[in-house]
């Protein structure tokens, strides 16, 4: 199955991406744009079926190595569907 | 003085580390492939610059879950000296070794230049040679060098004198955290630093205060 | 696209073919090509793989020199530096690429000609790049800065290649067609040099690498075809880079090197797969045979087409002896690469390609290379004729000098370089910001110089001194850091060689160029040519980009471009007319583009050089600095900025002022040295016939010219760094891939 | 309005990240892992409350920065939840 797992910094790190997107996006002229944040987006296959044990391995894949828990936190979503 | 240098997957300042070592303790140091799983007998490991597995996802993310990692732990909290490097500094952070994380640089450009650093603490194994605030210039040469941690953290690194390298007032390069640019762990045997002292060991190269540290490594450890 | 399909006019066209070059193809098949065949001969006969329109202008370059170890022809070529070693270089381009995507164009560019230099045995040592971009008022200049700089870097810096020198520079002509130039140079042992021709019959070919996908197909036709506004569509051809493979593939490369296991070998760039092997089994005079069910594949149901064309990045080709096979595959398993063995060479001197048990090609080689079509194209020469340009004499000096080191041709490239890891490998002498770079040769004493030069605007007004000035740039900037020039590679671009005004700036340039090169003793051993810069029929100005080597024997006794001690001595060396005819005065401070370029007198060049060189190896001179764009002055005031203190000089009698201080008269160089020493060298210079002139001294912190005022090095340093930061703040983000 | 844009790297461009990932994840004993992508989340605050303009306004914004259509492309969530 295919799951997406998001990956972002806690609140209260800052986030120098997030912040220079915001401001190029002011220049660009948007002003409706207000706190801009950046993360990042992590597609995986999974081979397994069982939802519940695919969350539980890909919950241990992210604290072993997609997120670095110091300053990251992720979100889950299984079975997602495809992108456009 | 015995030292190592682990080879990561496309490390790339692994000779010029082994150079810096061989110039200055007269041995050349043993190269230690990331896939092993055992470190040879050593006074000193380095973690070498370069872009492990290409700092993607993170940088060091990777390359601090290599097979050898487990024994570089293992030895350093039996007291083992550990020096990272840039790259090395940010696998340390990513392997737990060292607090806090390295994150994009403010500016989002990677940069290389010299910076001028103040030498903060010299009473470990890695600085004894300098002198407490002496002025020193190493180049830098990363993108993701901003120091983060909480002010719990930055504090505790402060309050118990681990913050061994600071940016000069004004020449902070990645916008890290209380201009730090090199701390050590809690038993001050591990020191991560963005700076790269190797590369200033030869006068043809534009000086040569890295040798202090080389040279107080080989006091403190032989 | 099926194989099956029947070869219509249109599908001809689309392959970039003319209706000629298809007939002979049929000819030399005997019988009408299928698809498969039809796209292979379409990327070996495109202009960037066959050299059709250039290739009988370039067989005027001369290439050879005792030390001369390759010319062209190979991967790179190859010189000979002493004690054994040999230095490899190759300058490439990456321009189209680069303007539909800058950071993956400029960083597959890079990694390109890495590849180039490591596939001859040899380990990078320096990176170059040379860039031409667009009026800064452009709206997509920034941009393509950005994305080009931080592309660049991100390749080379996690090679971990130091990228030490280069040229960028900015005008209208380019708003369509930026220039991105990458030049690498690698060093190696003389008897560890490896090359591509596959000899013998019954040997494996072995695929190394990353996986083939279906990236960059018909990237060498685009790079051959005329930009239109149409080219939007072609972006998808566009490929990515992974400097992480290309590093583990270097070091595997490498590693497999140590040992005998190989015959020949050659990296997989345009035309991928097709190119390697055709060319491999041609100058092995042997042939070829490839099963595609073998290609590693990173996409599913790839066809025989898509696999021969892709340009799939960081992949090699190797033909290894017999029996080796399992020794190589390890070293390549080890390094986590893809291996395998994709085919056989044969003594039946064709290009075999099955797939799915089918023949799907099945051409003679020669006819892919040697057989290739190769064009006389017309053209008409043009020469600019000398006439004095107009300006105003009564400017103030000191303001058009701040002006000119603050423009965007002159001003510092601190902003790019500081994006560049520039010490890397712990061997970079002179960083960027002198006039060469000097790499320390690794382990030695010795030193490589490395600079690239050429200047547009004088191409432009007059494509056959502009040729020779590019050459002599570039053996001058070698010298002034007290380097042996040895030899040169090049990168012609040129707008649509099907114009005869435009074959006729590629026909000049090329004089130009070997003109200078047979009488500085300065061969050419590698190069490459990207023509069809032109967008909506509007093309770049002619811009033959030279990268220079030169030999550095101590690398104790070398000159920097910066004063190094107050009450020094300042002589000008070289003959001063005042030439303003296309000089950056005229076009910045006049807004002028008229007049000749300064004209380039060979052996005045080669005898004031070799003067200055001598000075600098015999430790005379440590502070030199050659002139380029702007002039006198602006030397003066590049010495200043990088140096220990200011100067004052004075403008001897009987010389018009504004000509003398930006007047770019070729061959000429500022010597600083103590004062006790100057009429010695004074001396010496005219007993060689050098003209020499005492200008004044350095000290104090200004730069002073008696009679027309002076300015502070700080306001100086101040109006050279800001340009480009200040230019590039109003950037977008820099795009991190 | 809370607004998430998600940009992926189109099929078939190669994706150097998604790749090493996978494979440190496969050395890491998740051998069910199949083909890994990595993208970029962007998370966005928007002073505007008419989702379709906004949504329009966004559209704009991916064209312009947040992707780079020549080997991106883009997915607009909106009135996405707060993360964890
Ligand atoms: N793209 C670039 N990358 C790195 N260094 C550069 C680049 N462009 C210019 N430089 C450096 O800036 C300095 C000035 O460049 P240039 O004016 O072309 O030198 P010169 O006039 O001596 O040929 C040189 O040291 C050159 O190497
Ligand atoms: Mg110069």
């Amino acid at each position: 199955m295919k799951a997406r797992v998001f990956v972002t910094l806690k609140n209260g790190v800052l986030d120098p991406q997030g912040k220079a997107i915001g401001h190029a996006l002011h220049n660009l002229g948007f002003p409706e744009v207000g706190d801009v944040r950046q993360g990042k987006m992590i597609e995986l296959e999974i081979a397994d079926s069982d939802v519940a044990k695919a969350r539980d391995r890909i919950k241990e894949m992210c604290d072993k190595l997609l997120a670095n828990t110091v300053i990251e936190k992720y979100e889950i979503e299984l079975g997602a569907k495809e992108a456009p | 003085m015995k030292s190592a240098v682990i080879v990561f997957p496309a490390s790339n300042c692994d000779r010029d580390a082994a150079v810096a070592l061989e110039r200055i303790t007269g041995t050349r140091p043993v190269m230690v492939w990331h896939g092993d799983d055992a470190l040879p007998d050593v006074d000193l490991v380095v973690l070498p610059g370069g872009f492990a597995h290409g700092d993607y996802l993170r940088c060091g993310a990777m390359a601090a879950r290599s097979p050898i990692m487990r024994d570089v732990k293992a030895k350093a909290d039996s007291g083992l000296a550990v020096l990272g490097i840039c790259n090395g500094f940010q696998v340390l952070a990513e392997a737990g070794m060292l607090p806090g994380a390295l994150m994009r640089n403010a500016d989002l450009k990677y940069v290389c230049r010299p910076v001028a650093l103040e030498v903060n603490e010299t009473q470990s194994a890695f600085t004894r040679k300098y002198d407490k605030g002496q002025r020193v210039t190493f180049p830098v040469a990363h993108g993701e060098g901003n120091y983060f941690a909480d002010d719990a953290t930055l504090d505790r690194l402060e309050g118990e004198d681990r913050v061994v390298f600071r940016y000069a007032q004004g020449d902070n390069p990645n916008g890290s955290a209380r201009n730090i640019a090199g701390i050590l762990n809690q038993k001050r045997n591990v020191l991560g630093l963005m700076p790269h002292p190797e590369r200033v060991c030869d006068p043809l190269l534009g000086g040569t205060d890295g040798r202090a540290m080389f040279e107080s490594l080989i006091e403190a450890l032989s | 696209m099926t194989e099956a399909a029947t070869i219509t006019p249109e599908i001809v066209r689309e392959h970039g073919l003319s209706a000629a070059e298809y007939e002979r193809i049929e000819e030399l098949l005997g019988r009408a090509p299928n698809l498969v065949e039809l796209g292979v001969f379409s990327v070996m006969w495109s202009e960037h793989c066959s050299y059709k329109s250039t290739r009988a202008h370039l067989r005027r370059l001369p290439t050879k020199a005792p030390w001369v170890l390759q010319g062209p022809g190979e991967n790179a070529g190859v010189i000979d530096i002493g004690d054994g070693d040999v230095a490899v270089f190759k300058m490439e381009s990456h321009n189209h690429p680069s303007f539909i995507e800058p950071y993956q164009g400029a960083a597959t560019g890079v990694g390109g000609i890495m590849r180039d230099v490591f596939t001859m045995g040899a380990r990078p040592v320096a990176m170059m790049n040379a860039l031409r971009f667009g009026a800064p008022d452009h709206e997509k200049t920034r941009h393509l800065v950005s994305g080009v700089v931080s592309g660049i870097g991100g390749y080379g810096n996690c090679m971990g290649v130091p990228t030490v020198g280069g040229e960028v520079n900015f005008h209208p002509s380019y708003n369509g067609n930026i220039l991105v130039n990458a030049m690498c140079v690698g060093v190696a042992r003389a008897d560890r040099i490896f090359k591509s021709a596959a000899e013998g019959a019954g040997n494996p070919v072995v695929y190394i690498g990353s996986k083939t996908g279906r990236d960059g197909i018909h990237g060498a036709t685009m790079a051959s075809a005329e930009f239109s506004e149409d080219s939007e569509e072609k972006r998808p051809t566009v490929q990515v880079g992974d400097p992480f493979t290309e590093k583990l593939l270097l070091e595997a490369c490498l590693e497999l090197m140590a040992t005998d296991a190989i015959i020949a070998i050659q990296d997989m760039g345009a035309a991928g797969l097709t190119s390697s092997s055709s060319e491999m089994a041609s100058k092995g005079g042997a042939g070829i045979e490839l099963d595609l069910d073998r290609v590693p594949q990173r996409e599913t149901h790839m066809t025989a087409y898509e696999m021969l064309l892709s340009e799939s990045q960081e992949r090699m080709l190797a033909v290894l002896k017999p029996g080796r096979e399992a020794e190589a595959e390890r070293i390549f398993r080890k390094w986590e690469l893809d291996f395998a063995v994709i085919g056989v060479t044969t003594d039946t001197r064709r290009f075999v390609a099955r797939h799915h048990g089918a023949i799907v090609a099945d051409i003679p080689v020669d006819a892919l290379s040697e057989e290739a079509p190769v064009y006389q194209r017309p053209f008409t020469r043009s020469a600019a004729t000398p006439q004095q340009p107009k300006y105003d004499p009564a400017r103030s000096m000191m303001e058009s000098l701040t002006r000119l080191v603050g423009s965007p041709d002159l001003c510092s490239r601190r902003w790019v370089w500081e994006q560049y890891d520039v010490s890397v490998m712990a061997d970079t002498v002179q960083p960027p910001g002198g006039d060469a770079a000097v790499v320390r040769v690794h382990g030695t004493d010795k030193a490589l110089a490395i600079t690239t030069d050429v200047t547009p605007r004088y191409c432009q007004a007059d494509p056959f001194e502009g040729g020779k000035q590019a050459v002599a740039e570039a053996w001058r900037n070698l010298t002034a850091v007290g380097a042996l020039p040895l030899a040169v590679t090049d990168n012609l671009n040129f707008g649509n060689p099907e114009k005869p005004e435009i074959m006729g700036q590629i026909a000049s340039a090329v004089d130009g160029i070997a003109e200078a090169c047979r009488t500085l003793d300065f061969p050419v051993i590698s190069g490459n040519c990207s023509l069809y810069n032109e967008t909506n029929g509007e093309a770049i100005l002619p811009t033959p980009a030279i990268g220079g080597v030169g030999l550095i024997k101590n690398v104790r006794h070398t000159a920097r471009a910066a004063f190094m001690r107050a009450d020094d001595a300042i002589l000008l060396i070289g003959d001063t007319r005042g030439h303003l005819g296309q000089s950056l005065y005229l076009r910045e401070i006049e807004g002028r583009e008229t007049g000749a370029p300064p004209p380039v007198d060979l052996a005045a060049e080669k005898r004031n050089g070799d003067f200055v060189r001598e000075l600098i190896v015999s430790g005379k001179a440590d502070s030199v600095h050659d002139l380029s764009d702007g002039g006198l002055l602006v030397a003066l005031a590049e010495m200043a900025m990088k140096g220990v203190c200011g100067a004052r000089i004075s403008v001897p009698d009987g010389h018009e002022r504004t000509g003398f201080v930006f007047g770019e008269d070729q061959g000429r160089y500022l010597v600083a040295l103590p004062a006790s020493e100057a009429e010695t060298i004074m001396r010496g210079a005219a007993a060689a016939q050098v003209p020499a002139l005492l200008l004044g001294h350095t000290g104090g912190d200004t730069v002073a010219v008696e009679g027309s005022g002076e300015v502070g090095v700080d306001a100086l340093k101040q109006a050279h760094e800001a340009w480009f930061p200040a230019y590039m703040s109003a950037s977008e983000l820099p795009k991190s891939h």
